[in-house]
């Protein structure tokens, strides 16, 4: 079997006396659309703050394509090709949204630290942004500043830049968060279209885009990984029914 | 972001300022123009001598934006990295066998480098973070250097500093720079080098997660950017732009003191940045020219000339956090509109008035002044070409009538400048 | 606030175009000291005497050179080297010839060495640099030009007098030495171990130190440190806030023996000593005001009070400064002739209403005058300071002092 | 022995006083996340007024109106200028309190002119206290010490037993709970600002008569009040508290004994170079404690902003 795109092993987090994540092991392969979902509380924002080294795993590995994260900070991770959105839309509010893919571009288009081009000369780079803006659909919004863009126009940006990069490891924290359905709709069709090919680990509230999206779905309870399988074995899980989908069902009718 | 959230998408002055930046040669023509041309309306020394001062501030002032405007750190020390790059070309300027090989206009150079060498040290552990952090960081640097001037007498001379005389550099195309008005063209264009360099910087990669760092340091870091060297180089860009600044100084006062390196020049220069406006490029320009007026020409004329700098920061800060800049761009939208013409009126309705108030109320606070530490029996001022005696009655109900009827004549055209405005900004309608 | 703008746009308008137009109907002294922020009412203390001198002596006896008044222009430095120079160029288009200044050695320094420059880059318009109160030695020794005049004593001669009375004084054998940490503040130190060496083998130095300039808060460490060595006379070279600070903290922690000192009365400080400083203050300086020395000195003070009552004449230099410069004229027969005046203020001997003579020394522009140690005492004042019960009386005087003193100056005559 | 008793007790006067004034500045911080740069301009303020007040009604007059027109000035400006500048962000409001500072200067030299002021200790005060081996200790210090001893302890009883103080302690950790749970922030905000810069109305009453009444004793004393809450950690009072102590005896004890840089040089071994003349380093050779004292602080802070940004006490960096 080749190397999963992404394993943890063992990792563990405390808060104080307070064990948040509590030994999580799993393996997500190349190209696998991967969700975790888990009742409020159960540490999946934390889980991803793990992976992306927002935060110091308190025991435990994680692994991107075989390689060791420990010690990396975030930066470097994200030059290793794993890319992240954020619960609360985190983009550059105050620059206007073609810049804020733009920037998404500048490392992975290769000019570093580089003082000595003009970015608006850049053709590719120019491009490559207008190219990302036409997928995620918000051309027309090309030169406003991005604290404008409607909520659901934000959040879509906000996944433009997290797979700008060309990452190959795209973690995406609650895409759909307080979107209407039509809005979930769009949003899904277009990380449908946008992680083709990559590698996909996303948190998600909404069953239905966790069941039409994830190839495998982990459920995360009290920080531990209770079930790992396929949308329809996680669904027919009696441990999973009774932990957490049964109860969540239950408060969303 | 949420107060970002709140500001109206159809204020399209928000939009113009994120709007693509072309490269447009056109406003550095005119500037370079322009500052050709201004020796030959103000021809005499000192105004030559205040444009100069002018120049330094600007560039100070432009490489200060680098880091409070662009970059989102606020330093209460910065006036230390122009003033180090100061001394050292007063250093170079007394080594008379080094001076001696190098043209003048070349010495800012190395005032730009030694800058930077300082900032590359500070900056090493100060831009770690943003915020408290490197703002008390830059405030105990700034002092310690500052304190350090009177004490290590070796380097920085003591309380009377260094001098030195440019003259002594190799002849540049024949120029010796004996006179003001040669100084005058190299400080100029040294001035618009700099600051199209600092333009450029900005549009460069790294000049460009400078803006982006400022806004979200953690998503920054998402992009594959350290926050952290982002602003390193920043800071060490703005430390060698301040550093030309000092060298400039040094080349036009041939003397460099404790007050180049000290608390007061630091804040002045926020002051400046500020006032002139942080959001955008040309702000800290507009802010150099004001306050250097202010410094120099208004303190010819009135001893409380640092009273009215506090009061114009203060309201600055308050009702246009722009800045001047800030003022003036948010008249962008009514002109691509085409409905600029439809505030003129207005304008001459409320701020004329508004002016003769505020000049009646300044009247109001001279004639306080001048009755309270005046000398006795020297009852006469001189006020906007009137003189009178502060002692009656009179004056002080003329300056207090002017002061009401301005504001109050400006109060109440207010309301139809303010529906001015609001139409001029508004898009269809006849144009 | 686009008003603001506005009003400095057009101020600086007119005063630029207008400065060249106003060419000399009087004969114009450029007073270029700080008149804003926290040096504001030394400065402007001083501008007043200035302002009252040449009314005073010149103007109400006619004016000079047949009738041509004299006028004193301030002009606001800040206290700052760099906006003194940009008030220099000022002043200079302004048609000015004569350039007064006095707060600060550093700003001096800047401007001795501007005004030679400018001398040197333009024969044209020149001018004299008449120094009123800048007392670091080197401007009348290394840096000294041919433009530069100094009318007080300056501080190795003000020490030379200080260590006089101290040594006539068999009570004191314990000195401590202590002041600001910059060049003023050394020299004294530097003045003042000297001299006593020079002058005593009975005198110990039982203390020399520096504290931060305008940073101490609190001086009581200092205080304690004094006090614990013993010392019978203090010595400090402080002024303003710090030697209020330090003069008041070390006679409240006990200290009960003079404190030698150059500045330490006017600009409200001797308000503040007031009670606290009587006895313990010593001054060194020119000019004696109590008891005065003439009927011509009392009626000055008279005028000048009457003129100015919040004021005081606390540097009699300055009417010696106007009445020699205007002397100076007369002989050379021109004000626009910068040379002909320096040569004949050069080698002046000139007899002030405060007793004695003045000669300004041809070899350094130095002025040789009668040095005094003064007493800061609420008793036998005629006229006292700040408009208080206190003031400072002569208690020592030294005739010519330091009249033979050495210079390094090497005197250049312009070609 | 006896001297550092001396040395401990003026120690511990400089340090109380700094705290008076940290101690608001800490207060003001934590609640609105200001760091207010006019602070030193309040203590001013303070100072002056309890002059012009004992003109007329007497030292202790002074001392207690002046706090209170400082204090009610100190809300004014919250809800009128601090509120206004609050929208536009953090930075903007720091830079307010900075323009404020130099405004406030400008403005008590406007009204009082620029010389010292005559403002001397009550007479009933002006006595030695004691004398530990020939230092008199002025009982107007014992009277510094027990005024700022008991201020902390009443601002200690306000904070931890009433209820107003559960609510600005709740705020100080959870601003935007406190908020939702219904409170006026925005009264407290004024309240607070109000209380804090009226302790600095006390510090210039009580330090005026002794550290001098001029227009410069805003900027001698603001910046180390910054200091002195950095170090301490922004946001905790016992952190002022440590911190003001701190500063008070290091730079007491520093000022007092004379060690020089070059016997620590040459203790840790490094020789004194011999051809000190043409040194580089001359300077720095011979400086000595005095000399830099009250420069200390400003090293011991950026140390420990390097070393700990969030200083000896503090949780938050920000």
């Amino acid at each position: 079997m080749s190397v999963p795109a992404l394993e943890l092993s063992g990792l563990k987090k405390s808060f104080g006396k307070a064990e948040i994540i509590r030994g999580i092991d799993l393996d997500i392969g190349k190209a696998e659309r991967h969700a975790i979902i888990g009742p409020n509380g159960a540490g999946k924002s934390t889980l991803f703050n793990l992976i992306t080294a927002r935060f110091a795993p308190t025991a435990g590995t994680v692994k991107l394509h075989g390689e060791n994260l420990a010690g990396l900070e975030p930066f470097q991770i994200n030059r290793k090709g794993l890319s992240r959105s954020f619960q609360i839309t985190n983009i550059f509010p105050k620059m206007s949204v073609f810049e804020n893919v733009r920037c998404a571009l500048l490392w992975a288009q290769g000019y570093k630290y580089s003082f000595w081009n003009l970015v608006s000369r850049q053709r590719a780079l120019t491009e490559g942004a207008d190219a990302i803006l036409e997928e995620i659909n918000l051309s027309a919004r090309r030169d406003i500043p991005a604290g404008m863009l409607s909520y659901a126009e934000q959040r879509a940006l906000e996944i433009g830049i997290t797979i700008a990069g060309g990452a190959n490891v795209i973690m995406l924290d609650e895409p759909t968060a307080g979107m209407s359905n039509t809005e979930t709709d769009y949003i899904m069709d277009l990380i449908m279209r946008v992680t083709e090919g990559k590698t996909l680990i996303m948190v998600e509230h909404d069953m239905g885009v966790v069941f039409g999206l994830a190839d495998r779905i982990s459920v995360l309870v009290y920080g531990e990984i209770i079930a790992t399988d396929t949308p329809e074995r996680v669904r027919a899980d009696p441990k999973v029914q009774e932990a957490y989908l049964g109860a969540a069902l239950e408060a969303e009718h | 972001m949420n107060e970002q959230l709140k500001t109206d998408p159809t204020k399209p002055a928000q939009r113009m300022r994120a709007g693509g930046m072309t490269l447009s040669l056109a406003p550095w023509i005119i500037a370079a123009v322009a500052m050709m041309a201004l020796p030959m309306i103000f021809t005499n020394n000192s105004a030559l001598t205040i444009m100069n001062q002018m120049s330094i501030t600007i560039i100070f002032a432009l490489a200060y934006n680098m880091l409070l405007g662009q970059g989102g750190m606020l330093s209460f020390g910065h006036a230390v990295y122009a003033g180090v790059g100061g001394f050292f070309c007063m250093h170079l300027m007394n080594m008379s066998d080094f001076f001696a090989t190098i043209p003048l206009p070349i010495l800012p150079l190395f005032g730009g480098l030694f800058g930077m060498g300082l900032a590359l040290i500070v900056g090493s552990f100060s831009t770690r973070s943003a915020g408290t952090v490197f703002a008390m960081i830059s405030l105990g640097v700034g002092e310690l250097i500052a304190a350090s001037s009177v004490i290590v007498v070796a380097f920085f001379g003591g309380e009377e500093g260094i001098s030195g005389d440019r003259t002594y550099a190799q002849p540049f195309f024949g120029v010796e720079f004996l006179q003001q008005i040669e100084v005058y063209y190299l400080t100029a264009a040294w001035v618009i080098i700099s600051a199209a360099l600092m333009y450029l910087w900005s549009r460069t990669p790294v000049g460009r997660m400078a803006n982006a760092v400022r806004d979200n340091p953690e998503r920054a870091e998402f992009l594959g950017y350290s926050a952290r060297w982002v602003r390193y180089y920043s800071f060490v860009a703005s430390g060698f732009f301040a550093g030309v600044s000092g060298g400039l100084f040094a080349i036009n006062y041939e003397i460099l003191t404790e007050e180049n390196l000290n608390a007061a020049s630091s804040g002045i220069i926020l002051l400046v940045t500020f006032l002139g406006g942080v959001g955008f490029f040309f702000g800290p320009i507009i802010g150099a020219v004001v306050f250097t007026l202010v410094q120099t020409v208004l303190s010819l004329q009135t001893e409380l000339w640092a009273f009215y700098a506090g009061c114009l920061f203060v309201a600055t800060v308050m009702f246009f956090p722009g800045g001047l800049a800030g003022l003036i761009m948010m008249h962008v939208p009514a002109v691509k509109l085409g409905k600029w013409k439809l505030l003129i009126m207005p304008y001459i309705k409320t701020l004329i008035p508004a002016a003769i108030g505020i000049l009646g109320l300044c009247a109001l606070v001279e004639m306080t002044f001048h009755y309270r530490h005046g000398a006795t029996g020297d009852n006469e001022m001189t006020l906007f070409w009137t003189t009178f005696d502060s002692h009656t009655l009179m004056p002080w109900l003329i300056a207090a009538a002017v002061t009401v009827i301005g504001i109050g004549i400006a109060r109440m055209t207010a309301p139809s400048l303010k529906e001015a405005w609001d139409e001029a900004n508004t898009m269809g309608g006849a144009s | 606030m686009k008003n603001i703008t506005k009003i400095g746009a057009v101020s600086a308008l007119s005063l630029i175009i207008g400065a060249s137009a106003a060419f000399a109907e009087t004969i114009k002294v450029a007073f270029i000291d700080p008149l804003s922020g926290p040096f504001a009412s030394t400065g402007t203390n001083g501008l007043h005497q200035f302002e009252f001198a040449a009314d005073y002596m010149v103007n109400q006896n006619g004016g000079l050179l047949g009738g041509t008044q004299m006028e004193v222009v301030g002009f606001d430095n800040k206290i700052s080297p760099k906006e003194s120079l940009i008030q220099l160029q000022v002043a200079i288009d302004q048609g000015i010839r004569y350039i007064v200044q006095g707060n600060s050695s550093g700003v001096a320094n800047a401007l001795t060495e501007a005004v030679d420059k400018h001398n040197r880059r333009n024969p044209d318009s020149r001018v004299l640099f008449l120094n009123y109160a800048a007392v670091d030695p080197a401007l009348t020794n290394d840096k000294c030009n041919f433009w530069h005049f100094r009318f007080d004593a300056h501080a190795d001669m003000k020490m030379d007098a200080v260590t006089d009375s101290i040594t006539s004084d068999s009570s004191i054998d314990k000195v401590y030495v202590i002041g600001q940490d910059y060049s003023f503040g050394k020299a004294v130190s530097a003045a003042a171990n000297k001299f006593l060496g020079e002058k005593s083998d009975t005198i110990e130095i039982v203390g020399d130190e520096l504290h931060p300039i305008g940073k101490v808060k609190d001086f009581t460490p200092y205080s304690r440190k004094i006090v614990a060595s013993g010392a019978n006379a203090v010595i400090t070279g402080n002024w303003g806030a710090d030697m209020l600070g330090l003069g008041k903290s070390i006679v409240e922690n006990g200290y009960s023996g003079p404190i030698y000192t150059y500045y330490a009365a006017g600009s409200g400080i001797t308000a503040a000593f007031g009670e606290t400083g009587k006895g313990a203050i010593r001054l060194v300086g020119e000019g004696q005001v109590n008891p005065p020395p003439s009927d011509e000195a009392a009626a000055y003070y008279t005028a000048f009070k009457e003129k100015y009552p919040d004021g005081n004449v606390d540097q009699t230099r300055i009417s010696n400064t106007i009445g020699m410069l205007a002397k100076a004229i007369e002989e050379a027969g021109t004000a626009d002739d910068v040379v002909a005046v320096a040569n004949a203020l050069a080698g002046m001997e000139y007899d002030t209403i405060w007793g004695g003579k003045v000669m300004m020394r041809e070899s350094d522009h130095q002025a040789i005058q009668d040095l005094h140690i003064f007493e800061h005492t609420n008793e036998g004042i005629d006229f006292p300071y700040d408009n208080s019960e206190y003031g400072v009386r002569v208690i020592k005087t030294i005739p010519m002092a330091s009249a033979d003193i050495e210079t390094t100056c090497e005197m250049k005559a312009p070609s | 022995m006896d001297l550092i008793l001396v040395n401990l007790i003026d120690g511990l006067v400089t340090g109380l006083l700094l705290f008076m004034l940290s101690a608001g500045l800490t207060l003001i911080f934590s609640m609105m996340g200001v760091l207010n740069f006019a602070h030193a301009s309040f203590y001013m303020l303070g100072a002056y007024f309890a002059y012009s007040i004992s003109l007329a009604l007497g030292f202790w007059m002074g001392l207690l109106i002046a706090p209170l027109i400082v204090g009610v000035a100190g809300a004014m400006v919250e809800r009128y200028g601090l509120r206004r500048v609050h929208q536009y962000g953090h930075v903007p409001e720091l830079i307010f309190t900075f323009g404020l500072a130099l405004l406030i200067e400008e403005l008590v030299q406007f009204i009082w002119g620029k010389n010292q002021m005559p403002y001397d200790v009550p007479d009933i005060l002006n006595f030695t206290a004691f004398a530990i081996s020939g230092n008199s200790i002025p009982a107007y210090k014992i009277f510094m010490i027990f005024i700022s001893v008991g201020i902390f302890i009443g601002l200690l009883y306000v904070l931890t037993k009433t209820r107003v103080g559960m609510i600005i302690q709740a705020a100080l950790s959870y601003p935007r709970t406190v908020e939702a749970l219904g409170h006026n922030v925005p009264l407290i905000f004024m309240g607070v600002f109000g209380v804090g810069t009226a302790l600095a109305g006390v510090a210039g009453v009580i330090a005026g008569p002794v550290l001098g009444t001029f227009p410069g004793m805003a900027f001698v004393l603001g910046s180390i009040v910054f200091v002195t809450i950095v170090i301490g950690g922004l946001g905790s009072l016992w952190g002022a508290l440590v911190a003001s102590l701190l500063i008070g005896w290091i730079t007491t004890f520093a000022k007092s004994y004379n060690i020089e840089m070059e016997s620590i040089l040459n203790g840790i071994g490094i020789a004194t170079p011999e051809n000190m003349d043409d040194n580089m380093f001359r300077d720095f050779w011979s400086l000595t404690s005095p000399q830099i004292a009250d420069i200390l602080p400003y090293i011991l802070m950026v140390l420990i902003l390097i070393f700990r940004p969030a200083g000896l006490f503090g949780k938050r960096t920000q």
